[in-house]
């Protein structure tokens, strides 16, 4: 099984897209000639030539009302914005277009589009580069939000993205591009369906649920904890939308206990939603509330203070050990 | 409509109006909660819709184009349904209808005018999209963006702007800097024209020309067609508000649907009138008939298939429906 | 005391408001010469000038970036979006400036904007004009959001939105604008800080948590079960940012039992964030799970679907009935 | 600078161009993160900024605009803190640089401009806002609704776009439609001028000519100052990948510094080097020694007052911060 980074998992994925289904188009900010800022529409101009990747005008409502009116006309567009931060302008589009379209059409105009976002924190990049807009998004009625943790996920998601028949806004975490996995494209027939989370590393002492760059940084939580004897259940929720609610209850019944880790500030983060899921579902079984890890109500700030907003280990590992010792008070 | 015929224009402009009409009077009645009249851009949306070619052309509207819809054959009570509240986006089939859904977001479908165009020009189907837009819609950013893509791309846009004078409260001299939509085109480097909005062969002409260019990948083109809401911005407004009754007098004066009419035989007249009456009462009867959408239809069409959140929620929506 | 509706009351602020600060600027589509859609800014362009209660070009982005640069002049703006659904082409001026520009600048250039938005549903109007975005503002750090339930809390929370330095969304309940209450202005020296809410109806079995339209929905329903003797106490939350945690708590800790509801659909809705804080303060005290009463997952419907869109005096009623009927499983 | 002077505007462009040769030297060594290098703009940047009047305009900038910062007079040091990843907007105050925040918003605050000289109008200060802004961000919805409010309202605003023929590997051929931004001007009823970019001086008179303008109540005008981007989009580009050598070969014949030493005397430019190579120094020392800011900075700016949250926010993460 090839071994390669995610940012070339994905590349490998809309290569594969392409070759399977000619009405795919990739658009965006540099992403024809340049091949993308991060390089994950590398050589595919090359290959599919300027009619089918192609690079727009800097204007992100009008790259999403133009993926609109193709996918009216049958095509099935992968538009690239540049940056998380970038798609506010688009948001628009997203919401009172893409995601209501075949709603307010009774189901005459489907809109198969597949956002790629470059997303969330890590990379010290400047302002409005670092956001995780996974809440805004999964507020959404009609989008389907989904978000990659490793290469061979990012391959997988993105293909299934792709063939979807609805509108996904796919999350890229910048942290991740280059990290390297194994790679098995011959496994996507076997994918899980859409809307499903998985359990990266099974435990029994408390369920940590993340997606995207904090599901490595669960991991290493992980290890550290099973030094001490503490077994952590570490679940990668994937699909932020449609969330795997069952996935999610069938972990934390077992553990009894759940920390939810993301980048997004606290506040109406999709870390609530999860507190509050799984709290409904599971509220006998919970032996402590559900913990929330998750950046401050800051403004995503400057690269030398990055690492005191993300969540760390460190806040991660005092979050665990609160739920372990938690008594009813 | 392969030429201009001011006869057929100005049957579909009597529809039009008619509709109109008696989509006001249905509101007055309590029978439409709400409505946007299109009293005097009969010629406007006639005329640009005519000139299209339903096999492949495609046309993207807002919320006041019943003209537009009464040119492409759509039937007026599934275009009407969106303003009995039953659907926001009409009961038509857009893709028969070669009109996009209902759209409230002023602006917000000229992009899409712009990546249908693209595809149609993958396709190499001669498509052309034409893209409807107010005087109030050309001050949105969608609007430049829209422009300046389609012409980088030279792609098959016709951009339409009914500048009917008006933005609910809001002149055009306070609206459009410059005063003309039309003078816009320049800076994209492709044609635009103003043309008499209440001229229906004269828009028709405009249109049908833009969309020759256009379908000969000369690329887009801007058309101000320049008209005037003779009602009120919708059927909750008060023009008395914000504009002088002298103003509506000297537009009065040049009615589209009259103007059709004075270049027709009375007879030809009178068989309008009769075919727009026969039409009202079918759409009347129609539309009083129309029943609501079943509940179930509030979680049928989020997504291709409803998730299993979708179906939780609609299997609760059902209990307490039935409780 | 005088008597006046939502609607008036808020008209009232906005003349006490530019009385009393000749910064304060009022404008956005149709405020002026029509005096608002809503009639809400009805002769303040006469009274005050043109100069300060002025119509804009139809252009949210804009609108909202004008804002930030009239801040920037020492003003104190008090722009109108005309409808909630057509703050998303305002939203990147609203998150990556408005919400930004005083953290941005260390301080140096405060943002007192204070965005009048009609908002929420109820009122059978077309498509996007009756959205609920309180989850998505409240999420962004350097925001503030307030909803007004009733006439004297429009005038007072106004008001003090205009006068705080923070910028606020002003969320005005389009289906309270022509409810009747006393509103007495005398009052507006002893208002209580912002972020706090305030229990409008005591009660011991269970707290109804609301803000907007639905605070009267609750009442009523607060009325019903009082006829089959149970207590519900009706807490308005009004700060939907800051969120009154403590209060909300408080009240919890007392009942034990707490139903949120709101219009906004329930995934990732502002309900979350109230039933995970709520279930982090309260954890040992609470009986039951938050239960959420919300729209559903679905675009907001037309006019004939409304009322199965809402929440319901039923619905509201059989989750109160359920979170007092609730055995731990 | 009240007429133009070729001396000052010359050493204005030389320090601005020896730091921006430091800061890539400084990125190289890993002592910068990241950096936008200016190189080639300095005439465009220099000449406009030096037009201002500092009592009472204010400049509106994107994040490569060190030029514009050095002929305001804004410390160098502050300003390069934004690339140091120190502080988003920078460590001046904008209020005394009259320049605002570094903003990564390609195209996200031309519509400050027109609130600000709104604000200016209001209070009769003369002032007049000048708003820089690329060939990529012309493309921007909001850049057509601030020109289209300006224009509307009269507002003293200079729209001044640097047009350096690249946006990232987007060349201006498929940004601008028509191919000028200047030629937008026309549409909304104001001035539009096409200028030299690498010519400081042309720069000067055109912006100061439009500033003039926008004081004696002329409103808004459009300046398009031809110019190039020498170096990478950013210090992790690779112009390469999308440009041809030759291009850049011919752009550096036209090299706006030496352009503006070509017009003086030996021991001037000698002056203005020494001159330069000691700002060098002082702001090579003042990057080297700048401290990062606390972590509590993180809480301090969100709200006037910290909230409730904010204070038990603070709290937690000084307990993490201190374990
Ligand atoms: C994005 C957006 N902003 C505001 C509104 C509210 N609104 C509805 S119609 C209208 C005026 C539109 O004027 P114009 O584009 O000239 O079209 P007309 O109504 O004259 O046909 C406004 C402000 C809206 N529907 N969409
Ligand atoms: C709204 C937005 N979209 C995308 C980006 C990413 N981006 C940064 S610079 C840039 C190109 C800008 O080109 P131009 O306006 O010509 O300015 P220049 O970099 O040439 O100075 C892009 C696409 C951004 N910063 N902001
Ligand atoms: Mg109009
Ligand atoms: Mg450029």
């Amino acid at each position: 099984m090839p071994e390669m980074s995610l940012q070339q998992s994905l590349n490998l994925a809309l290569r594969h897209a392409c070759e399977d289904d000619d009405r795919v188009l990739i658009f965006g900010e540099d992403v024809g000639r340049l091949g993308g800022v991060f390089r994950v529409t590398d050589g595919l101009q090359d290959k599919f030539g300027e009619h089918r990747v192609f690079d727009t005008p800097l204007a992100e409502s009008g790259i999403m009302g133009m993926a609109v009116g193709l996918a009216m006309a049958g095509w099935r567009p992968v538009p690239e914005i540049q940056f998380d931060g970038f798609s506010y302008p688009a948001i628009d589009q997203i919401v009172n277009q893409v995601a209501r379209m075949h709603y307010r059409s009774r189901g005459a105009l489907p809109m198969p589009i597949t956002l790629r976002l470059p997303s969330f924190g890590g990379i010290r990049a400047p302002e409005h580069h670092g956001e995780s807009l996974e809440s805004l998004f999964a507020h959404v009625p009609g989008l389907k939000v989904v978000a990659p943790s490793a290469p061979d996920e990012g391959y997988h998601l993105l293909r299934q993205a792709i063939v979807d028949p609805d509108p996904v806004i796919f999350m890229e975490p910048k942290a991740r591009y280059w990290h390297r996995g194994t790679v098995d494209p011959a496994e996507h027939a076997d994918r899980p369906p859409v809307g499903t989370s998985r359990v990266v590393r099974p435990g029994r002492h408390a369920t940590l649920v993340a997606w995207g760059a904090m599901v490595a940084r669960c991991l290493r939580v992980a290890e550290l904890a099973a030094e001490d004897g503490v077994e952590l259940e570490v679940l990668d929720l994937r699909w932020l939308k449609p969330i795997d609610a069952e996935g999610l209850a069938a972990s934390v019944a077992r553990t009894r206990r759940a920390v939810v880790v993301h980048e997004a500030p606290l506040t109406a983060g999709l870390g609530a939603e999860i507190s509050a899921l799984v709290t409904e579902r599971c509220f006998g079984e919970l032996r402590a509330p559900v913990q929330r890890v998750t950046g401050y109500d800051v403004p995503y700030p400057s690269g030398a203070l990055e690492d005191e907003y993300l969540p760390s280990v460190d806040r991660i590992l005092t979050a665990v050990q609160t739920t372990l010792e938690y008594r009813r008070g | 409509m392969h030429s201009a015929d001011a006869r057929e224009l100005h049957r579909l402009m009597l529809v039009a109006r008619r509709l109109d009409e008696e989509a006001v009077a249905l509101q007055r009645q309590g029978r439409i909660p709400a409505y946007a009249p299109s009293r005097g851009q009969e010629a406007a949306q006639v005329g640009s819709a005519a000139a299209l070619d339903p096999t492949r052309d495609f046309a993207f509207g807002h919320y006041r184009d019943l003209g537009a819809a009464v040119a492409l054959g759509v039937d007026p009570v599934a275009y009407l349904a969106a303003h009995l509240n039953i659907w926001h986006g009409g009961l038509y089939d857009p893709r028969q209808a070669r009109l996009a859904p209902f759209n409230a977001v002023v602006g917000g479908t000229v992009t899409h005018a712009v990546g249908w165009a693209m595809g149609a020009k993958l396709d190499h189907t001669g498509g052309v999209a034409l893209s409807y837009f107010g005087d109030g819609a050309s001050s949105q950013g969608d609007v430049h963006e829209a422009m300046n893509t389609a012409a980088l791309h030279e792609l098959g846009v016709v951009f339409f702007c009914q500048n009917n004078g008006w933005a609910i409260s809001v002149p055009t001299a306070r609206q459009v800097a410059g005063g003309s939509v039309a003078a816009r085109a320049a800076g994209y480097g492709i044609p635009g024209h103003e043309v008499d909005g209440n001229d229906a062969l004269a828009v028709f002409e405009a249109t049908r020309a833009a969309l020759n260019r256009a379908r000969d990948g000369g690329g887009p083109s801007v058309i101000e067609a320049r008209t005037y809401r003779m009602g009120p911005h919708s059927t909750s407004d008060d023009p008395g508000r914000y504009r002088a009754l002298e103003e509506e007098r000297a537009w009065a004066e040049k009615d589209p649907v009259a103007r059709a009419a004075s270049a027709l035989a009375a007879e030809e007249i009178a068989e309008a009138e009769d075919h727009a009456a026969e039409e009202v009462r079918r759409v009347r009867e129609g539309l009083l008939t129309l029943a609501d959408r079943p509940g179930e239809d509030l979680f049928s069409f989020v997504y291709r298939e409803p998730t299993r959140a979708l179906h939780e929620q609609r299997r609760q929506w059902k209990e307490t429906a039935g409780a």
